[in-house]
């Protein structure tokens, strides 16, 4: 089947800057994108988990976002001015796709 | 004095304080217990709606007059001023960084609907009657904390605006403030006899739902106090227990000059004493990201929280009692 | 006329339509007021199973006789007659494509059973009795439309069978139809008995779960309107008011050829007039996945779920009235 | 033999009963109906909270002797014996490995918490009493099984060591033991006045919540059942409705000898003969992850639960009026 | 540590296909996969949140299958069956896995 | 922009040995992780969904850490360990990373 080559993304994000994310994608001209929850973690700041919040404060979630590979500087550049001073994490993988139109 | 210990005994014996302190115990003992997380939000919203829409109805036949909208302004004044306080008193004493401490202060100006909640039911059980617009001053205190702590910060540097991309919209929105305030509208508008319709919903298992709820705040404020009490210095768990006594005693004030009653004054003196751990985490997660959580939720959740709701209250009610 | 209007006074100003209200506010006004899925589908896992129970203690008092088949027939009917006249009315006023006007058609055929609820709860505060087997005819209305929508859409092409991969199966035993009848049938053994072993928990604070429930339509309700009501055209939210109505009246005729209570026309026309908004659109994104999920999940959900809640279960228990 | 009849008739016809086969039937059917997990979670932790803080008031209300010191030593001591019975039969007659049969006779000698519920329910409708502090024995039945199969598989290897990781303190700090025995201490601390309190939470709609529960449960049981029952070999299918009557015997020795009434007796028949699906089951993932779990949650889940639930209880309710 | 290539194909897609697509990937041969939840993304069909949801209708699932190099064809052609008329993302990456006879 | 090659290792294990996992890369030294909720799967034990789950008996989960290459060595044998007896699948993926420094 054939298969183009595209990235991804995974940016891990505490769950009160999502909006703040998605927005900056949006205006970035990245309009696909896919949230996932995310249980807990580690990191510098320590070890946490959904268990142990009231609520939405201190939760965190995984957005994958999948580019043609020349569109990825211009996603992390949007993505960075939000991350830059949170806590979080970006990751960014080589893969293929089917469809290349619908990116 | 008597009565302030009989009042002790019976609220920190209550199935309700002592479902907190079961959920506490098991969270310092590692124990796998969890509400889930969907289930705790479920039991909050439960809360709001039932504590809003019973303000509403004593409001509807109450009738409201100038009182209201003068404690509204007094409560207003107290979450705008309290971080003020704290901060000066963080900095003076407990060594945290400026953005560190103004996060701290405005967790104290602000509010914990629970606390409140707790508050109404251990003046239930004790039958002492409270004005119904207290719920619309614990709306209105929820937020005004926030811009003073980010004041605070501001004057500093340049970079941090209050309305930065929304944040002050987020905040008078959020959802425990829409939730408190529609419910005590939509009680408000059918009064007495919309009451009636859900009253074995919102009344009659208040109680018993306030316990499962209690436990899951046990939990979290167990596990909170268990990952980061090598976090807190001994200062600022002096801060945690001595600033609710200092806020409530402002409120105090305020409270007689209004006029409030017994059960009103304890609920304007617990709304200052007690501090946030939902609407202002997530604020300051957005807005001073630099602020180590770790220091403001457990000193929140985990000292002043199990502070209040065991020994704090009974002494809030004692103190309404005076001035009224 | 007077008691139409009282009625409406009535139900607009009830708890549980204010509760929708709050929901909708709250989500134009972009509060980020939430209710978690796992609650929400537990409460409605909880009014279908009281619902449904009712419905059969009902039964098992009054018996049962031709007229349960007659109007469980007449139901069914309805459901499968009603696509057929939505999508001409679709295809001729609204430009939709024919795989568009077949999804919206389909979900105005099939029925909203908290629209059922919600009406039901209206008639009791307004102490009109209804058939308890109405719930039965309410579940056996679900399904029949998706089959007309899946016909009006083969007509045309050779691929689409309505029994393709086992959909056909899906349908019939969805969630929330084996809820529906199968705690019907509990209900039906059990008897007065049965009920009164759990009435405290299906009764008494039936209400007031239906309000939160409400809340959180609302706020699906509300959200969705905001994101794709640019995608609605006029002459399709004109639709989406008019259509209930057309529903509604030859359920109408039905109600009076059966010789139904009032109560239960008045139920019968609420079924026709509502629109589904979770079995339809499930099927429809497996059936029909070129339709547009927000044409029709918005004009379900945004424009005909809120109108039938305020406006037409006043009319449809007026109407009701008028056959009886 | 006629009131064991009428028993059963009622046991079975009652919405509780009725409830789980209609979740078993429908995950038979391949039904789409489902509770979601948290809410699932949070009934769960509802009956365990109700169940406890009743036990608790009733052993404040009758005070506290030798007789529960004892109950509860031989609750211990059956759910230490029982696993070394089942590995015995099921090594004899089954055919599994001794992995296998080590992890399932662990869930035999542990107990099943909603099988004690219904038992308890099924109690008060035919209004028989019981010893409160029955809870406690349940709370203290559920550990001891799990060490005994660690020890028959241990006999044969050297690996694995019961207390490898901490595994014994998560047994027995698992969340359903801290809340049941933490719910119990509530209870018993707070008394009558305590239960007054919350009793329109945990009295009045208990029963209700448990058809919910038992409605999920037969969701569970009945897909695991779908799933896995060609992996059961008729001669496991017999043990799991075999065992129960084996277990239940030998407790009914117990609670002869311990002079407990009828309705004590039926509950300690109930608990030797109930399985455990829950805390066992994470336990055998941790220390026996080579034992197949398709088997042992099968057996205990599709197999003894309804055994229990329909044939068992009134079963276990008739021979506890044989020996008090 | 011995490890073995392998290919990590990611399938994103509405919940309503899951049963579909992993029948079809279990004709395949495809029997191993995970199912993770999705909160909510964005895509030519705009933007969309499980908050915004009645109940199953609308929410999607991530499907994440790791198979050997040389089954990765087979798995796209039956995935690509069921994906084509529907809403929803396929990438595939290059991986390694521990215990190669597992896969 | 700047970006650093690292590995993405993802775990699907058991939610019962989640803590005991965890626990081992700390004593690895990988203190950088997230945890995914699962849904469900599919593996050589059989088809498997939280719906057909009494509470967390039978659950899985996903823990995903980003090391630096020379590390993953450490991670596997740390991760191996624990996941050796345990039904779960190990991956590992090349990526690159923003802000190098806190790997
Ligand atoms: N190396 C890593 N790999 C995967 N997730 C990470 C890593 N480091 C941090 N995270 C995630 O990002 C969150 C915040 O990290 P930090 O800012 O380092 O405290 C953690 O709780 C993890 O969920
Ligand atoms: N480029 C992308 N990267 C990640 N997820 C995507 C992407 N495009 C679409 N999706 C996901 O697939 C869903 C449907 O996409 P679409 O079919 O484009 O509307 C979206 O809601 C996203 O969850
Ligand atoms: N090839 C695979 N790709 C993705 N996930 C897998 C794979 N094999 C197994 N899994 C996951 O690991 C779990 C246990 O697998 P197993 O040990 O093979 O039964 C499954 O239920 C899946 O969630
Ligand atoms: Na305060
Ligand atoms: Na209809
Ligand atoms: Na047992």
């Amino acid at each position: 089947m054939q298969t183009h080559a595209a990235k991804r993304v995974e940016i891990i994000i505490e769950a009160p800057m999502e909006e703040r994310l998605t927005r900056a994608l949006a205006k970035a001209g990245v309009t696909g994108f896919t949230v996932l929850p995310v249980l807990g973690g580690s990191g510098r700041s320590g070890r946490w988990s959904r268990e142990g919040q009231v609520s939405r404060a201190g939760g965190m979630v995984a957005v994958v976002c999948i580019v043609r590979p020349e569109r990825v500087d211009t996603l992390l550049d949007a993505a960075f001015a939000v991350v830059e001073r949170h806590v979080g994490v970006v990751s960014i993988t080589d893969c293929q796709v089917l469809r290349a139109e619908r990116f | 004095m008597d009565s302030l210990l009989s009042l002790a005994a019976a609220n920190v014996l209550s199935p309700m304080v002592l479902s907190f302190a079961l959920g506490f115990a098991a969270a310092l003992a590692r124990s796998d217990l969890t509400v889930p997380e969907a289930a705790a939000k479920a039991l909050s919203l439960y809360l709001l709606f039932a504590i809003g829409f019973k303000g509403g109805v004593s409001v509807a036949e109450s009738g409201v007059g100038a009182d209201l909208v003068a404690t509204l302004l007094a409560g207003v004044a107290l979450s705008f001023a309290i971080p003020l306080i704290a901060f000066g008193i963080l900095r003076t004493v407990s060594g945290l960084s400026v953005v560190d401490a103004a996060a701290v202060a405005a967790h104290y100006g602000s509010i914990s609907v629970v606390t409140f909640v707790a508050a109404t039911s251990a003046l239930g059980s004790a039958g002492i009657l409270y004005e119904g617009y207290m719920v619309a001053v614990a709306a209105a205190m929820e937020a005004p904390a926030i811009l003073s702590a980010l004041w605070l910060v501001s004057r500093g540097r340049k970079e941090t605006h209050p309305n930065e991309d929304g944040l002050l919209r987020e905040i008078l929105l959020n959802g425990s403030i829409v939730l408190l305030v529609g419910s005590f509208a939509i009680g408000w508008i059918t009064g007495p006899a919309g009451l009636e319709e859900i009253s074995s919903f919102i009344v009659a298992p208040f109680k018993g739902v306030l316990c499962l709820f209690l436990l899951d705040m046990g939990l979290v404020a167990g596990r909170g106090f268990r990952n980061a009490s090598n976090e807190l210095r001994p200062p600022v768990i002096l801060f945690g227990l001595a600033m609710p006594l200092i806020g409530g005693t402002l409120a105090l004030g305020c409270a007689a000059l209004l006029g409030l009653s017994a059960g009103g004054a304890a609920l304007l003196v617990t709304l200052a004493a007690s501090s946030s751990y939902i609407a202002v985490p997530a604020a300051m997660r957005v807005a001073l990201p630099e602020a180590n959580p770790s220091i403001y939720l457990t000193l929140s959740l985990g000292v002043t929280f199990p502070f209040n709701l065991t020994v704090g209250i009974p002494i809030y009610i004692a103190a309404g009692g005076l001035v009224a």
